[in-house]
């Protein structure tokens, strides 16, 4: 047996793997393939996006400058991760984040609940809750700085006031669409209205629920660097700050790219969190 | 007419001469179609500069030092400076005719972000009068530069470094009074200058001629005409101001003498500047004034005129 | 003696743009252990009549009674099965069960015990700790049946219980739970749009009118049935097609 | 009949209007007094919103230099509104947002369409539409200001950019979630690719459509606002910094204001457009 | 003559996780102007066997042939009817009967006219504006079979196309639809649970094996029907119940 088809033979035999039935095995190669072949110019996109970038710069086809380059970044990254500032930016960034979040999670989630217990409630504050919705709040940053402070608390309160309203829409919309059969059937059974709430509207809910806080998330994040914009002695978004003031424009590319990843991470966490929670969906 | 992309760091009463230019028909007289916008930040002004958004910027010369000293090589060429003077005012609590530096000694002051121009001079200005930043005096520079008045009007800090129209309108209330002019601490520097790429100047000689004539006819202009005159003037680029705070404000400025009588930007106001941002630990090597500074059309312009 | 009465039962639902009666002068009684069905038109009111009967809704006239006494709010004598399992994904069928009992604080490992026979009994041995998803249509509704029969209900109400399954396991679903229920001795009243199911699992069958709902006309179901009872020698047995054809041509009703 | 009595009487009358029995006016009553008593009490929050505003500025329990107040916000609109100030300020955000959100929704809805027509496609560049929509695009603005300037063009780019990700993925799941079986009908009757799209797709996935473009519209506008506060020289963004620049708070807030207005009134314009297309659903 | 003949057909649907054999050598052939049906355990193959008929999908080995010529591609011969109506609810009830000639590109004044004829034969006349939500579901079934029929299909295939309806309605449409085939003389492949169902409608009922699908047992339904034929008739027919009962016994599903 030549080396080619020996070759052939053990990538075959990795391709078919698992395979029930030769048809099968036919089925699985091709869908492999057309996996192996997805994922390579996933890879081949990604290369030729950082290696054009690098080159574009290196050639002055873009200014360097301007946009740095992904060596430049890297090397950005390693220096800073050196002497601790690195981190210390993220975890800033990552802490704000999170406590908005928190927050805006558990307010959402109560004052949904309070505008499901009472229809007279719900409907009173239904227009109010519309304009908060539509407002664009970053527009009210400088205010927010005055009334909350110079401060973390003052960013927090960014990430919590762009969190929290959607959060509020998104559960007590879930909330009052529940199957009144379902709650029909716990009426029948003698629940009161808190066990309603408790035993089916809830979790009934749970995947709502986690449809809004993966938007949550981001949107902490977004008020988070909003915020932080505004007021900050460190996290990503002074660092952007401080590198567009100081033309060290490494510096802010190297923070909007910790900034997209640190976004997915986020948003994996909740993810996650779902599939842990919600673990009686096929 | 020749179109000129002109992008200024922020709309201020501080640039005087350049409305003047505008509203006087300075710049039309010489043939330009001047595009005004503000970029909000002497980062992104510069940065419109690089990315051939804008065709001359007004800025502080410290970006064109940044960005040349980063290895940029079309980079910014300062050929007209504007200010003399830094724009900056610090404000107590209290009205203090007796006011020194050493009575900062303990106390907090509300500065700007760390890197701008503003937070620098006054950290030299403390610094050379024997106050140590950030040992001798809390200095917070966190706030972004819209927040830094509410913040301290809100109660926050002893002190506060802000520009005009601020400064006027915090004394107008009675809630905080000018004890200092950094414009007069920090001495002469080119606080603010105009500036192009260097491609730009290359190519377009004429217009930047041009431009630095009208420019410096406003200079002229607003030395031989009254704060009430200037006011009258400029006006419609102030048009939400209220008359007496503008007039105010004009009057302040002139009086310390914060624009520039022409648009030579000297090479020792350069060396001085560059001194205030390697103390701030932003610049390692002072720049070569004839790198990033070209007075020939200035001279021009002056010789010109004459 | 009468279990269920309806005493001129009228009942009117509004809404801002309308009034609509669903029932009026309704008067008809179960008695004690007797298994009644109630066909009629869509929307003619029969839902409404079962709510009136577990306290889910009062009557805007007349009265409703049980064992004499008038319905004031969810009864405890009283088990409703809905058309729809409602099983809660969330739950294990075990749980499922309990949850009735857990509303009512009653969960001791004696009604756990009970529970776990149930589900014996309905052939679901070995799938309490099971969730929903894993199991068939028919074994779902089955496992609401238990949830409804755990408190031993004296009555109970079935609203469609089958008709959102398959036709096979309808037609043995419903064999087993006649079984069941007869054995078990309790008052029922179905709801069905499925006459042949009406006459194969009633003692009575009661037509109701268009709405606003009232009895059209009321059939004794007599089924010559050698052996012991199911609903497929029900459907065999000759008198069957008589009462299948007689409501069928009573309800009349053009598609 | 006494006064009292025909007051009653009158107020009974407009209360049972348009009922069809005796129990039915009860009803209409009850539900009428409700109803009222809900726009009662907004309308009062509201007023003690305004009115407590205007007291707490004047009694200076809140700083009136800081937070404004009513009356001087009116004012504000008013002088603006005599000048034609306010109307141009206005006008260019609408524009500006108007012009992002036409290019997000076209943009949103032809990259989804093609991500449907080709599987293949839409797995290839599956993560890289997650990262992007996990990004924080305000985080981008001063990258986006490098590329595209400092002019309308990057406003609209930033609008483009906050609000195309959003429309793509929900409109692109929704494509991708169209019943099997309607497609299948199609198919039976012989259709090809682009007919089932034009006929069976797009139509089934208009109330999805419209659900992408009403978040289209409020991403659109933040956009604006975000990118007017980076560049601009008109726009209510660039009054809010304005403002802020010369300590002019009043200005500040009335724009707020102005802007909370003109969020709710874009939402109701695509409410309305959709209540137009979407005739077909009871 | 054979109108759809299958020859020895074996279906496998492969994902990554398995492969599903859906069925195997499944022979049988359908004669031109019968009416057949499909019964079988849930998941064995059925709607498989209507697809590999309608061109939707190629079997993996053997053949399907329609007059003999093996299926390629959707066949113009061929209707296919599904479970639920899905008319589209952004098209009038005319639109949507006409949208397959839209695909095809033969909307004519005639076709439109013919369009109005069907609804009008179908009881629907004056619906032709309506849009569908304003239709009762036994409404929008016969829609359903209009837009089916407009082509004159030689061949119908039929899955499960009463079973989302509500017992009246499904018992109704069952009898038009039998008599609408019957008159036009069409080639029928009906898939039903309803054993009831396929005896009363059908010619010869095919029992399916459990997955992977072939024929289990085929019975010739033959009942003694005075006068006109009518699936009512059809079901009180002597020998109803015994193809019935040995369809159920062949079947004999646990739920
Ligand atoms: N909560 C309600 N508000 C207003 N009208 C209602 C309400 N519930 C039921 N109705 C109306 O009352 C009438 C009777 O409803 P009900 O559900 O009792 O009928 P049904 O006989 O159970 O119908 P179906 O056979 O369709 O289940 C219907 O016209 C229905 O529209
Ligand atoms: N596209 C597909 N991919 C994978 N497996 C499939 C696919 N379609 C059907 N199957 C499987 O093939 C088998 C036969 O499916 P089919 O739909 O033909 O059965 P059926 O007899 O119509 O069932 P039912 O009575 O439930 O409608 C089932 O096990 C089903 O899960
Ligand atoms: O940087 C300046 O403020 O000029
Ligand atoms: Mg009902
Ligand atoms: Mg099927």
């Amino acid at each position: 047996m030549s080396m080619f088809e020996r070759i052939k033979a053990v990538l075959n035999k990795y391709l078919t793997k698992d395979s029930v039935t030769d048809e099968h095995g036919k089925y699985l190669k091709k869908m492999r393939l057309r996996k192996i072949s997805i994922n390579t110019l996933q890879i081949l996109i990604l290369a030729a996006l950082i290696i054009g970038w690098q080159l574009a710069a290196k050639y002055k086809i873009v200014d360097p400058f301007i946009t740095s380059y992904p060596s430049q970044i890297i090397k950005t990254i390693y220096e800073m991760s050196l002497n601790g500032e690195l981190f210390k930016h993220i975890w800033v960034t990552v802490y704000e984040t999170l406590i908005g979040f928190l927050l805006g999670a558990t307010g959402g989630l109560v004052i949904a609940s309070i505008l499901w217990w009472s229809d007279y409630l719900s409907q009173i504050f239904e227009p109010f809750i519309i304009v908060l919705n539509a407002l664009p709040k970053m527009a009210l940053g400088p205010v927010l700085i005055i009334w909350l402070g110079n401060g973390t608390i003052a960013i927090i309160g960014m990430a919590l006031l762009i969190s929290i309203i959607v959060t509020i829409v998104m559960v007590y919309n879930g909330f009052k669409e529940t199957d009144q059969n379902k709650i029909k059937l716990l009426r029948t059974l003698g629940a009161d209205k808190f066990q309603i709430f408790k035993k089916v509207v809830l979790p009934d809910n749970l995947p709502t629920i986690f449809g809004a806080l993966k938007v949550n998330i981001g949107l902490s994040l977004v008020g988070t660097i909003v915020g932080e914009f505004l007021v900050s002695e460190a996290g990503l978004g002074y660092l952007i700050v401080y590198g567009g003031q100081v033309f060290k424009l490494d510096l802010v590319m190297t923070s909007v790219i910790i900034l997209s990843v640190l976004a997915g991470l986020l948003y994996y966490l909740v993810a996650w969190l779902e599939k842990k929670i919600i673990n009686w969906e096929e | 007419a020749t179109e000129v992309r002109l992008n200024e760091v922020v709309h201020s009463i501080f640039y005087t001469p350049q409305y003047v230019a505008l509203h006087k028909g300075f710049f039309k007289q010489e043939g330009l179609k001047v595009e005004l916008s503000t970029a909000w930040g002497g980062d992104k002004a510069a940065t419109a500069l690089m990315s051939d958004h804008a065709d001359i910027a007004l800025i502080g010369p410290e970006p064109s030092i940044y960005i040349y000293q980063r290895g940029a090589d079309n980079h910014p060429i300062n050929f007209a400076q504007l200010t003399q003077k830094a724009g900056s005012f610090l404000l107590a609590r209290e009205p203090m005719p007796d006011f020194m530096l050493e009575d900062l000694r303990g106390k907090k002051v509300i500065g700007n972000r760390p890197g701008g121009a503003p937070e620098m001079v006054m950290e030299y200005v403390l610094r050379h009068n024997g106050i140590e930043p950030f040992e001798d005096v809390q200095i917070n520079t966190s706030l972004d530069f819209s927040a830094n008045a509410p913040a301290f009007k809100n109660g926050l800090g002893d002190f506060v470094q802000l520009f005009e129209p601020k400064a006027s309108k915090l004394e107008k209330m009675g809630a905080g009074y000018v004890v200092a002019s950094f414009g007069e601490l920090g001495g002469k520097v080119p606080y603010t200058a105009y500036m192009a790429c260097k491609d730009y100047i290359a190519d377009n000689p004429e217009v930047i001629q041009k431009f630095t004539n009208a420019v410096y006819r406003a200079q002229k202009w607003t030395y031989d005409h009254s704060a009430k005159e200037i006011a009258e003037v400029i006006k419609p680029s102030f048009s939400e101001l209220e008359d007496d705070i503008l007039v105010k404000v004009v009057k302040r400025y002139k009086g310390q003498n914060t624009w520039a009588h022409n648009p030579i930007l000297s090479k020792s106001e350069l060396d001085y500047w560059q001194d205030i941002i390697m103390e701030a630990d932003e610049l390692d090597k002072k720049v070569d004034y004839e790198v990033i500074v070209d007075t020939k059309f200035a001279e021009e312009a002056v010789k010109n005129t004459e | 003696m009468n279990k269920i009465q309806f005493k001129e039962v009228g009942m009117k639902y509004h809404t801002v743009a309308e009034e609509t009666e669903a029932l009026k002068d309704l008067s008809f009684s179960v008695e004690e252990n007797e298994f009644v069905s109630l066909v009629g038109p869509s929307g003619c009111g029969k839902t409404t009549a079962l709510s009136l009967v577990s306290g889910l809704l009062s009557p805007t006239s007349g009265q409703v009674t049980i064992d004499g006494k008038r319905v004031k709010g969810i009864d405890e004598k009283v088990g409703y099965m809905l058309q729809e399992d409602y099983l809660f994904p969330w739950r294990t069928i075990l749980d499922n069960i309990l949850i009735g009992l857990e509303v009512k604080d009653e969960l001791t490992a004696k009604s756990r015990q009970k529970a776990r026979q149930l589900l014996a009994d309905y052939g679901l041995e070995g799938f309490a700790d099971y969730y929903p998803t894993q199991l068939s249509g028919g074994m779902r509704q089955r496992v609401a049946l238990a949830r409804t029969l755990i408190f031993e209900p004296e009555i109970l109400l079935l609203d469609e219980p089958f008709s959102a399954l398959d036709y096979h396991t309808k037609l043995t679903l419903e064999d087993e739970v006649a079984q069941i229920l007869r054995n078990k001795e309790k008052t029922v009243v179905l709801v069905t749009h499925d006459i042949a199911e009406a006459v194969a699992m009633s003692d009575r069958v009661l037509v109701f009118t268009e709405r606003p709902g009232s009895i059209k006309e009321e059939y004794k179901i007599d089924l010559a049935i050698s052996g012991d009872f199911s609903t497929f020698k029900a459907r065999e047995a000759e008198e069957f097609r008589y009462y299948f054809n007689s409501i069928w041509e009573e309800l009349d009703v053009y598609v």
